[in-house]
């Protein structure tokens, strides 16, 4: 990219979303943001925080509890000449809206033999972690995936989060991002002014010569850890972080495997049917010749997100479950 | 009343009806034929609605359809050969074949395309209409749905949120008594869908949807507030479909009575608007009769080009899903 | 009006509200001390509404509830080891810790479950009003919902669902005023949600939700038509909470003025129902005070149980997903 | 199953899906039909045909267009003691539903720590293959695969979907019935009378020795197909139906691998992130040494499904792309 990364600062996750929304307000005229308590109280996990006072009520605009209409309105407001950004507060209000994002935001161009651009970039947040229990705590991103005429990112650092959200907002396609509610607080280097990271791209987070972690969203950071623990074994452990879970760089993927041969696809989602089967299934295809083990898999277990945090700390994966399986897959 | 509405403007009323009714009948009988695949919604019966309506409308001011929504498109602007071309399936049709007759759409003419789901039209038009007033247009957007589609939790978000932010959105509902196969009276235990309009804080306004002059009228006047800033309207037309929900076949249907159909048939909007049209002086029935010749032509020469066209080519699959 | 009512009823309506009051003011005070976990919904302020329903209803009465649904659960019976038990996240909870305050429930005692997602409950009341119907019972279910969900397509099929039917379903809407920060203005074009009812064919009433005398007679009514198969009914209560939309903080809220706060906490429901009751000669001043102890004292009872309370074990992670 | 299974007859899909509800409302008298048109029409596809006129409108009922309120209205049913049949008219339509299938339905015995039963049977229609463009034509199993509470079933023949209804119905959980409109007219033996299929057990097909398709749904019958075909090629191919997704029979699939050593899995929904990509993870991990080539995955390539017949027919997989991606794989 041509931009200049000026003057990182060190920012909350936080920040870094509310700075890519400031700056994607500030390069589109036509674009706006809609959601459920986007405005007057700059979200529910503050988020937005400024941006109604910095851009005025015909900028941030509050909604209904209507999800389904809100999802709506990004799509005709979009298909009419605006580039909207929607907040959808929490991934697990999917349901409300699914017609809206699959049957008319995902198709519409296609239906329409191509003469239909929808620029909406709409923001959720999923992630267990915070005692909300099964309907606020869902990672749905393999719903989305399936969904062709959609991309779909989610960004792991405040770094991606800021630059994730300008690329998705500049892209002419519909884009979801997934934000992760424990990450809010995640700390790291931020630049100032407007970038933007390639969608489609991964990024190769740590790299290592015998093993291949490729972790979603906020498990990345739980990888990471398990790598550093994953050295007394004597394993050295590739971290990639797709970014972009649609288009997924498989190749990536691939290339790491070939140099490493063993891969572990980690995700907050629950395992079955969850997106690691995707990326399972690619990369044994792939390089079935280089896989010196099978292609191993960490999610949540087949059950409902559970309120109580004694169960729940059981339920989300984190480096200690991750080791585990690691360890399995390569016989240690 | 009547009598502030300029000739053109009837005749233009006339003209699009019939090139409706004509296209539909011939659609009609290419679907009896095998000639067209998939589902095919006709709206026979129902013109008077889009073309009252339709006739205030620039390519600016856009509409959301339904599943039955050819007689939208036409009425709007729609030509025979491109349509005729995408229910066939064909490369040169508006979709370039992958939308169909559910999916018709076109976007140069302020049409944002007919909908397989229904409900799935109102919250597309709020989005134009907040487009609308966002971009500082005097264009207004019309969300065209039915009597089922009102039961639709869709339709309610969107008219509360097109009453909340007073957005340029005329909700027309057309009202043909029956979703599918299923009577209103099975559906909903309200008569006049216009009933939920207060419970959003717009007005609710009935009128006659088989006369073409009644709705041009109202749908006027809802126009007129929506240019003005004033917000929304629904606007509910009492109508009728001739056919069947789905396919051609009209009498014998056992959901509902053929002297319930004859009834409406007997209200034809066309023929009442001949009649008023010879009354008034302004068309002769031998003029009349020389518009259905022209326009039979015209359809004729689009199911040509439809047939003479060809199909998409299988790289074209992998086209168009993303910009 | 209130004459009819027996001192027992206006008794139990009044423990009941204590009983949320003080339940609730307490788990206020442990979820800032950091002892419960996850989102905390109190329901102070508005305790008239569930009490003046709920005491019409007996176990075999359904309810639905809402993110909101602690004071539902007290008022339908619920007992306060249990619940905090949940609340804490403990095996000995009404959901076994699974389910947590946006999840409490007990279908013994008719409770169908707070709901996470806004407008979740008025559906799942109408399946359990149709359950009524088709089971020949005359029993009724009961929605409770915000001024918030009422915006949802959800409550709209749900309504137009249970007048087509002619179900035995309340819909009772605890307008509050606000949807989260977001105040009524901002979210729907009309003051009161009981407009809506025309639109779906059922009486819309609206009732101080303060007054719990007024909500009882109110709610008795409907609850009578309901039983008496003549059908749903949509009751306004206007009501207020006194805390945020999540946890605690009271006053200095940036989205609602102190002024407003004040106002409604001059109309206390506890209060009002206190002063009537003392008026009459009914409960004394100290006889209240007494219930207030008492109450007090089996809330604390409660935590005490809850604290003591095993955690769910790491098996029961797996169980109870499928029957 | 105990049951005697009298007088098979040869019937329609259609009609074998109408014994079953028959069937079900002559077991259960707590029992009953709700969805758009299912009564006074007898369902638009017909699979309810008569049904109105033999038990009556008190067991047959015509809805509103409300699909979030249909199936609403069948997990409070379900959960205060009834056993509602609930029809999705097309499984397009989850769109509209997907809170009450998967916050509601799906979730609620396990938020109310299982203290609710939610006997649902839900009947639902998914594939391409009429013309019926991208809203009406999706296989969006994966979505339900991936939610625990429920299970799904994907009836193949007439005799399965009989079968399968019956079972999906005696279940005291929310099963989904994924269904076929272009397997409607297919014909089977159905035999009269009551019968069951156990969920969660797949069923081996056609039996071969060096090959294994695993075909989901309508492809069941493309797959058999290609096995002919790959006859001329040597290949000795067994087919297996899963007959039911949710719980998925991993066990049959790994045992058959292990005679076969190669798997190819088959379904109509699109490839990217469709439930294949689940099977192909477990199976190249359950059976990784025994695996000779990698698992191929045969689906709908990445856009919403045309209109025109003549890209419909090149969309959905057939007998021929089954077998040219089956040789692919073979190295034929
Ligand atoms: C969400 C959704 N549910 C159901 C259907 C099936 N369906 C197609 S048209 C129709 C009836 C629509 O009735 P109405 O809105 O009155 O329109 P009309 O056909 O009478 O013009 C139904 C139920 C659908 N296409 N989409
Ligand atoms: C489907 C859905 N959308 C949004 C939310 C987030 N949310 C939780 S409570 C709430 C406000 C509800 O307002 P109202 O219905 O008036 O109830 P109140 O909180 O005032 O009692 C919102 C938006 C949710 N839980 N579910
Ligand atoms: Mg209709
Ligand atoms: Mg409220």
């Amino acid at each position: 990219m041509a931009e200049a990364l000026e003057k990182p600062r060190t920012l909350p996750y936080v920040s870094a979303i509310n700075e890519a929304v400031r700056e994607v307000l500030n390069e589109y005229d036509n674009s706006f943001v809609v959601g459920e308590d986007v405005a007057g109280a700059g979200g529910v996990y503050g988020y937005y925080h400024g941006l109604l006072d910095e851009f005025g009520p015909e900028r941030m605009y509050d909604t209904p509890i209507s999800e389904e209409g809100i999802i709506g309105l990004g799509v005709g407001a979009a298909a009419t000449g605006c580039r909207p950004i929607v907040d959808l507060m929490f991934m697990d209000f999917m349901g409300e809206c699914m017609d809206e994002i699959a049957n008319q935001l995902a198709k519409m161009r296609y239906m329409f033999g191509g003469r239909a651009t929808l620029p909406v970039t709409m923001l959720t947040m999923g992630g267990a972690g915070a005692s909300l229990a099964a309907q606020h705590s869902q990672s749905l991103e393999a719903w989305i995936c399936h969904l062709p005429g959609l991309k779909v990112v989610m960004p792991t650092t405040p770094y991606d989060a800021k630059g994730l959200i300008i690329s998705a907002a500049r892209d002419d396609n519909p884009v979801i991002v997934c934000l992760n509610k424990m990450s809010l607080a995640i700390q790291g280097e931020v630049p100032e002014g407007s970038y933007s990271i390639p969608l489609g791209e991964a990024n190769v987070v740590r790299q290592g010569s015998n093993f291949t972690i490729v972790a979603l969203g906020r498990m990345l950071h739980e990888a990471l850890k398990a790598a550093e623990q994953l050295k007394e074994f004597g394993i050295d452990t590739e971290v990639i972080d797709p970014r972009t879970l649609q288009p997924f760089d498989t190749a990536t993927v691939v290339n790491s495997v070939r140099k490493t041969h063993r891969l572990l696809i980690v995700h907050e989602a629950v395992r079955f049917g969850g997106f690691g089967g995707e990326i399972a299934a690619q990369i044994q295809e792939q390089a079935f010749d280089y896989l010196d083990a099978p292609v191993g898999r960490v999610g949540a277990p087949f059950s409902p997100v559970p309120f109580s945090p004694a169960l729940e700390a059981i339920y989300v994966p984190s480096a200690d479950s991750i080791v585990a399986e690691a360890r399995k897959l390569l016989g240690l | 009343m009547s009598k502030q509405i300029s000739d053109e403007v009837l005749l233009d009323i006339h003209r699009r009806m019939v090139r409706i009714r004509i296209f539909e009948e011939t659609a009609g009988k290419l679907a009896e034929d095998g000639k067209i695949p998939g589902a095919l919604h006709l709206y026979v019966g129902e013109e008077a609605v889009a073309c009252g309506v339709m006739v205030h409308l620039s390519n600016k001011d856009w509409i959301t359809s339904t599943h039955r929504g050819h007689g939208h498109l036409i009425a709007k602007g729609g030509e025979f050969d491109r349509m005729f071309a995408e229910l066939f399936g064909r490369s040169t049709g508006y979709c370039k074949g992958k939308g169909g007759s559910m999916h018709v759409s076109n976007l140069d003419l302020g049409m944002l395309g007919a909908n397989g789901i229904v409900g799935g039209g109102p919250p597309i038009a709020v989005g134009a209409g907040f487009s609308n007033k966002f971009r500082k247009t005097k264009n207004v957007s019309i969300s065209f749905f039915g009597d089922g589609a009102s039961n639709e939790g869709a339709f309610h978000e969107a008219a509360n949120m097109a009453a909340l932010y007073k957005l340029p959105v005329i909700f027309v509902c057309e009202n043909n008594g029956y979703g599918e196969y299923t009577p209103q009276a099975n559906h909903q235990a309200i008569v006049d869908v216009a009933d939920r309009a207060s419970g959003y804080g717009m007005p609710g306004v009935i009128v006659d949807g088989m006369d073409a002059v009644a709705v041009y009228e109202a749908a006027g006047e809802a126009i007129e507030r929506a240019r003005n800033g004033e917000g929304p309207t629904l606007l509910e037309c009492k109508t009728y479909r001739y056919y069947d929900h789905v396919g051609v076949r009209g009498m014998g249907m056992t959901y509902r009575t053929d002297e319930e159909v004859e009834y409406w048939k007997g209200r034809d909007p066309i023929d009442m608007m001949e009649a008023r049209l010879a009354e008034q002086g302004i068309l002769s029935k031998k003029d009349a009769e020389a518009i259905h010749e022209e326009v039979t032509k015209q359809v004729q020469a689009g199911v040509e080009f439809a047939e003479s066209s060809p199909m998409p080519t299988p790289e074209s699959l992998l086209e168009d899903v993303y910009a």
